[in-house]
């Protein structure tokens, strides 16, 4: 098929996700709400000594983007498995590696880059310096499109088992372990004043390959979910 | 009818299919040529949905070959797809789109029909000015009869169909049945499965009873 | 052995009961399936 | 049923050849561990830094590269009956996830229990250990994935892919591993590998190592024959076979 109609495929499917997660508005907040609030328990848990939180702040907040980005997960395919739709990816006449891609991306804008809106908040909340804060949200810019894109892998596996949130995290979790040591790191060093273009660079690479590789993966994983 | 040349069209051979160790069925060839409507007939279970499934690519068969104009359809892949259109039980229909979003979606993923707009389809299954009615707010047969507009909305020469005249009554299935014939007539295929019959006339007619 | 008898003797316990286990899951496996082959055959054979 | 059986031999085929492997298998792999239990405990010598301990090293590092050898090939047979559909592949991916996790599990257990003489804990966060953890993760992930999905060919295909993505997510896994560790150890460099291995203490590692090679063959086998009696069962061989037995 021509590029043209590949680029309007893309761009619809883009459209029309963006399109339902708009006409139900309430749910974008789910996520951000998660986010903030299993931040907030660690001081709880921990005790409320600044110096303590500002050291534990950037792996407490980039655990909890994780979690939020891993349980916001199940939208992707669900409903559009329940409802037969996907069938009709499978069977487009545009490659479905392309479809997956518009469809993580526009997951990706719905519930990853939220996040960064509530970030800088949860960063004062733990006391955290102004250049911390900065790495977080380059952090969240660069790690959380990664979270949707290895998470999608998932998804697609489970996309056919009646209880298969159980088994998401267990697959997903190990694979996000990378982006959480660089992009945690990250912000710690850039706590300590010190550059952080090493960690950025990784984050980069590591967003590269699976924009590259995780949709082929992603495809494959639904055609055989839907066999 | 148009002569059927050799290997245009679509052409199963040895067709096989098991479920969980069952062979559901086995050693199936037909072949299926511009204007010819194939029916599936057969008890529950016995393996319809699962060979539409494998016409549609969507599934492998545990054996045997199937061939669209020559070529093995799972290489073809996009290609093969962009000649066939399927609904299958569920409508594939998005409760919060209209019923325009829907039909402008089909429309890009598939090969898009210049000869129907969306408005056209919409009046040609009687949905007339629903275009901007959401799809939670239709009938059950009325998000049918838009499941079926979606098949023209896209140029697919093969239509494949699970239980189309489901949740239909007797006028829809009027109105389904000359999409049908229309459709063979301007030398589309057809495959489809029902439990009531489908008159298509005149149509040349290949029925397969799989629980035979 | 120098004090570390506990700790080297206890690993390789371990080591034989994982490796003991791996051999004697699939021979119990194998007994159990051809146990409930068989019956099911029986069955078969019941009523045709 | 060509694209069934067009793969290296039938079922049935290799139901037989595997059968007859697996008896010689077993006792290699006895004479194997024996001698390099008896080479391990008896002939190499008490290292001068950390007395005997480090006999656990015959253990824990053979099944730590185990872990990791059974990974690939898991993915890799994984990948072979994805691409080319072949069955038996399937069947060998699928039948080596519980052995690669028990090597797994046993690489950490027999890590833990040697680091508790030499830094007094019993788990300390260690790259290779914090690796294998994670390993264990990937394991656990693959079986649990089949385990949940009904139809065994929908299920070991989608475990191939699991694996697949795992197999390439390993070295990053590492390298990240590895990063984080100097970053919060500091560059001791903690001398989980053989320590400076004198030749009577590098033989029973590298027979340890074959052994253990060795094993993984014939339990796979075994599993694999499993499978397939399994997924045969409605086949004439099978039926005379449970007849027979």
């Amino acid at each position: 098929m021509s590029t043209a109609s590949l680029n309007r495929a893309f761009a619809l499917l883009l459209w029309r996700d963006l399109l339902l997660a708009f006409r139900r508005r309430t749910e974008l907040l789910n996520p951000l709400l998660f986010f903030v609030l299993v931040t907030t328990l660690f001081p709880l848990g921990i005790g409320a000594d600044p110096a303590l939180l500002r050291a534990v702040a950037p792996g407490i907040i980039w655990v909890a983007a994780l979690l939020a980005a891993m349980l916001s997960l199940d939208s992707v395919f669900r409903s559009d498995f329940e409802d037969g739709s996907l069938e009709q990816f499978l069977i487009s006449a545009q490659p479905l590696s392309v479809l997956v891609l518009a469809k993580v991306i526009a997951h990706w804008l719905i519930t990853g880059l939220p996040l960064l809106i509530v970030a800088p908040l949860l960063g004062l909340l733990l006391h955290m310096s102004g250049a911390s804060i900065a790495a977080l949200l380059l952090t969240l810019l660069l790690g959380t499109p990664v979270l949707s894109l290895i998470g999608a892998i998932g998804v697609a596996l489970t996309v056919g088992l009646r209880r298969g949130g159980v088994i998401l995290s267990l697959l997903v979790l190990p694979l996000y372990i990378p982006v959480l040591i660089f992009a945690a790191d990250a912000v710690a060093t850039s706590g300590a004043g010190l550059p952080i273009t090493a960690h950025l660079s990784l984050l980069a690479a590591l967003l590269v390959l699976s924009v590259s590789l995780s949709p082929l993966a992603t495809a494959a994983a639904l055609k055989i979910s839907l066999s | 009818m148009a002569a059927v040349a050799t290997d245009t069209g679509l052409n199963a051979r040895h067709l096989a299919c098991m479920r969980n160790d069952r062979n559901l069925f086995e050693q199936l060839s037909f072949r299926l040529g511009c204007g010819q409507a194939l029916i599936l007939e057969g008890r529950n279970g016995s393996g319809k949905t699962s060979l539409l499934r494998i016409l549609c690519g969507m599934r492998q068969p545990d054996d045997g070959r199937l061939h669209w104009d020559g070529e093995d359809i799972f290489r073809l892949g996009p290609e093969y797809h962009a000649q066939i259109a399927y609904v299958g039980h569920r409508d594939g229909v998005k409760q919060d789109l209209s019923a325009g979003e829907n039909l402008r979606l089909a429309r890009g993923l598939g090969a898009p029909n210049p000869a129907f707009s969306i408005e056209a389809a919409l009046d040609r299954v009687e949905l007339w000015e629903h275009e901007d009615v959401l799809a939670r707010n239709l009938s059950a047969g009325q998000q049918r009869r838009l499941a079926l507009a979606r098949l023209l909305v896209t140029r697919a020469k093969l239509w494949i169909l699970d239980e189309p005249f489901t949740s239909l009554d007797s006028h829809g299935i009027d109105i389904v049945e000359s999409l049908f014939a229309n459709h063979l007539a301007g030398g589309g295929m057809l495959a489809v499965t029902s439990h009531h019959p489908v008159s298509l006339n005149d149509a040349d007619i290949i029925r397969i009873n799989l629980s035979t | 052995m120098g004090g570390y008898a506990a700790y080297v003797w206890s690993s390789y316990a371990i080591a034989l009961v994982v490796l003991v286990a791996n051999v004697m899951v699939p021979i119990i496996q194998r007994r159990k399936l051809l146990a409930r082959l068989a019956r099911r055959q029986r069955r078969e054979r019941r009523q045709p | 049923m060509l694209r069934f059986f067009h793969q290296l031999g039938s079922p049935k085929h290799f139901y037989r050849i595997a059968g007859s492997w697996i008896p010689w298998l077993a006792a290699a792999c006895a004479v194997l561990m024996l001698y390099g239990l008896y080479q391990g405990m008896v002939v190499a010598p008490t290292d001068y830094q950390q007395g005997d301990s480090y006999r656990i090293m015959f253990i824990h590092v053979p099944s730590a590269w185990m872990s990791l050898f059974i990974y690939v090939v898991m993915a890799a047979a994984g990948a072979i009956g994805l691409i080319w559909h072949m069955k038996l592949a399937e069947v060998i991916a699928i039948s080596s996830a519980p052995i690669g996790a028990s090597f797994t599990f046993l690489a950490l257990i027999t890590g833990s229990i040697w680091g508790k003489p030499m830094w007094g804990t019993w788990w300390v966060w260690d790259a290779r250990l914090t690796s294998e953890l994670i390993l264990l993760f990937l394991y656990l992930g693959v079986m649990a994935l089949y385990g949940a999905i009904d139809d065994k060919r929908t299920a070991a295909r989608a475990t191939a892919i699991l694996a697949i993505v795992g197999v390439v997510n390993i070295p990053i896994i590492h390298y990240s591993v590895e990063w984080w560790n100097t970053l919060h150890q500091g560059p001791t460099v903690t001398k989980f590998g053989a320590p400076s291995i004198d030749i009577r203490m590098l033989i029973p590692l590298l027979v340890m190592a074959v052994a253990f090679k060795l094993f993984y063959v014939l339990v796979v086998l075994m599993r694999a024959r499993l499978e397939v009696l399994e997924r045969e069962r409605n086949a004439r061989w099978v039926r005379e076979l449970v007849e027979a037995s």
